[in-house]
């Protein structure tokens, strides 16, 4: 029970490595790839080792910490890319992207902490509910005019839309998951199946029969093989976009019709 | 504790006690100050405040203190009241207006079961403002107050009764969904749905675990 | 009206507003003044009020004023009143609501890329407490919400407007590091020692954690 405590204080993997960057004394304008990328997956292991949940977020960024350590380690490729998409500039430092990041993470993380404290001294401000007013209304001459609100039952209906909008999105929706083996070497298969049939590029979240975590690492992990064999190139535009995967050899990287 | 320091924290104590006011052994607990001492600064906290360029002044009720505004300025609360400008409701006390029109009489908890968060701010605002009011209290142990709207709420909406209600909007605007169907949320809708017809207070809608960790 | 009779007015309209606090174009229709006289005697009360032997003050938020208790006898009113923003933000909805008041509009998407998790909760937490509100939409496909701080807001964090935010801290000093040791961190220790030990490359034993877990 202590540690779940303890691991609600991490806000997700930005947090996470700027933990681990201050914890080891690390420069943030310089991060030692590979020992970073140890140290969190340390961390997932002992999540793992402690049966915690992994939120999704954090084994992307174990996808970036290791792609990154790679495109680290490996001389530069020269590729055929097509048009605009997947160029790596050699001089392009990979960590700049994710120290940009976690610099601007750590901003609004220390503003949280100013809030924080501003909602701290706030709350030392003691006052006093509103006066009923009502009794000014009675002996009013003109009282017929009531509380004189400028809201009519429309705003008070569009109040309670939005709640019940906002309340709708809480809800939680329940499903039976079904537990299911998937070694990886058969989705490994099935991924460069998928890419022959698709002019040798698919999308990451098009690798996957359903969106849940099982499925989603085991296709990543497929993939992550599936580079180190290199027989295929994967892309990611942007944070959180979807990755691009391509397939290396005799196919060529055309764009698909979407 | 300096005298003008004690004087100052009786200050506070009145102002937060508002209209209920406190008694003299309450300030005497908080401050630590026996009966004669605390009688002794209040005579001396009335006297500052009774002077005319004062616009609060110390009464003394059944065994204790309260401000109150001065009976010369009415018609500026009036004129308050009616003001322009103190007209308008927050999204939080249009939703527990909203809950408590269709839902009453509704109490406390139940408001704030259905919001998902506290809402005695408005409900003191919606009191204050005249729009809701005590309609009784719930049985047995606690006798939560239970809400209803006022005269006042139908005269504002233009209603005969509270029968004259548009029916509550079901459903969400389409366009503005953008999440897969929602299972959980039809069946909520249709017990808001039922409930409404049986006028029963709900007692469905709201699970602690969902609000957990925010 | 003689100049102290106004300040007694102002200081009973303070009064009756408590926690819902009083607008200057309030003080204005009701006292039937322009907005820099306004100015003037709020300036002047606010001085009067800051002495030491007062226990209550004037502070200015969200465009209005409002009588409040001092901060150093807190102590004083914990035990007789509930604090008016005792409900405290989980570090998620603090993140956001940053994120939030400072890079206003922004949509949910932006939040994400910022924190680098789903804030889908904490948005709704943050909605459902009116500290944020839609204040528009994205242009073109999607349309997505654009959030923005509300009134609440800057009652609850005490600001007279969004300016007054603290300016954001754009170079990053080294923090202590926290001398925290838990279980969680001594497991996670040794983990590292041990892997050092080994120096397995970490992808090998990755893999077969993953398929053990779930």
């Amino acid at each position: 029970m202590q540690y779940s405590v303890k691991l609600q204080t991490f806000e997700g993997p930005l947090d996470l490595l700027l933990h681990l960057i201050q914890k080891n004394d690390l420069d943030l304008y310089d991060i030692p790839v590979k020992e970073i990328t140890e140290q969190y997956m340390v961390y997932i292991h002992t999540m793992q080792f402690l049966q915690l949940d992994i939120a999704s977020e954090y084994l992307v960024m174990a996808a970036t910490l290791l792609h990154m350590k790679s495109q680290m380690l490996l001389p530069a490729q020269e590729e055929e890319l097509g048009e605009d998409e997947f160029e790596y500039d050699e001089t392009d430092d990979p960590r700049e992207e994710l120290m940009y990041r976690l610099i601007e993470y750590k901003k609004f993380k220390e503003a949280a902490g100013e809030l924080k404290e501003r909602e701290r001294v706030r709350s030392d401000l003691f006052s006093k509910p509103m006066s009923d007013l009502t009794p000014f209304l009675k002996d009013s001459t003109d009282s017929e005019n009531g509380p004189n609100i400028n809201v009519s039952i429309y705003d008070m209906l569009q109040a309670f839309q939005r709640m019940m909008k906002r309340k709708k999105k809480t809800e939680p929706v329940y499903s039976k998951i079904q537990r299911e083996e998937i070694p990886i070497d058969e989705k490994m298969a099935q991924i460069m199946t998928e890419l022959s049939r698709h002019h040798g590029k698919r999308r990451f979240s098009e690798l996957f029969e359903r969106e849940e975590k099982h499925h989603i690492v085991i296709a990543f992990l497929a993939l992550l093989e599936l580079m180190k064999a290199n027989v295929i190139v994967c892309n990611q535009e942007d944070n959180f976009d979807d990755i691009m995967i391509y397939q290396k050899g005799e196919h060529t990287f055309e764009k698909s019709s979407d | 504790m300096k005298s003008h320091q004690i004087k100052a924290v009786i200050e506070g104590l009145l102002f937060v006690s508002g209209e209920e006011g406190i008694d003299e052994k309450q300030i005497m607990e908080v401050l630590q100050l026996d009966r004669k001492t605390v009688k002794f600064y209040m005579a001396e906290l009335m006297e500052v405040y009774s002077s005319d360029s004062r616009g609060i002044q110390i009464v003394e009720i059944a065994g204790g203190y309260q401000f109150t505004t001065k009976q010369e300025h009415a018609p500026y609360f009036k004129r308050l009241v009616q003001s322009p400008s103190s007209t308008t409701l927050s999204q939080a006390a249009l939703e527990t207006l909203a809950i408590i029109a269709y839902k009453q009489p509704i109490s406390r908890l139940e408001i704030e079961d259905i919001r998902g968060v506290k809402s005695e701010r408005p409900i003191r605002t919606l009191t204050a403002k005249s729009l809701i009011k005590e309609v009784g209290r719930v049985d047995g142990t606690g006798r939560a107050i239970l809400y209803g709207t006022t005269k006042d709420f139908l005269e504002q909406f233009g209603l005969r009764s509270t029968k004259e209600l548009p029916p509550l909007p079901d459903s969400v605007p389409k366009e503005e969904v953008e999440e897969e169907v929602d299972l959980f949320f039809s069946k909520f809708q249709e017990q808001i749905a039922s409930s409404m017809e049986e006028a029963q207070p709900i007692e469905i809608t709201e699970r602690k675990e969902f609000n957990n960790g925010e």
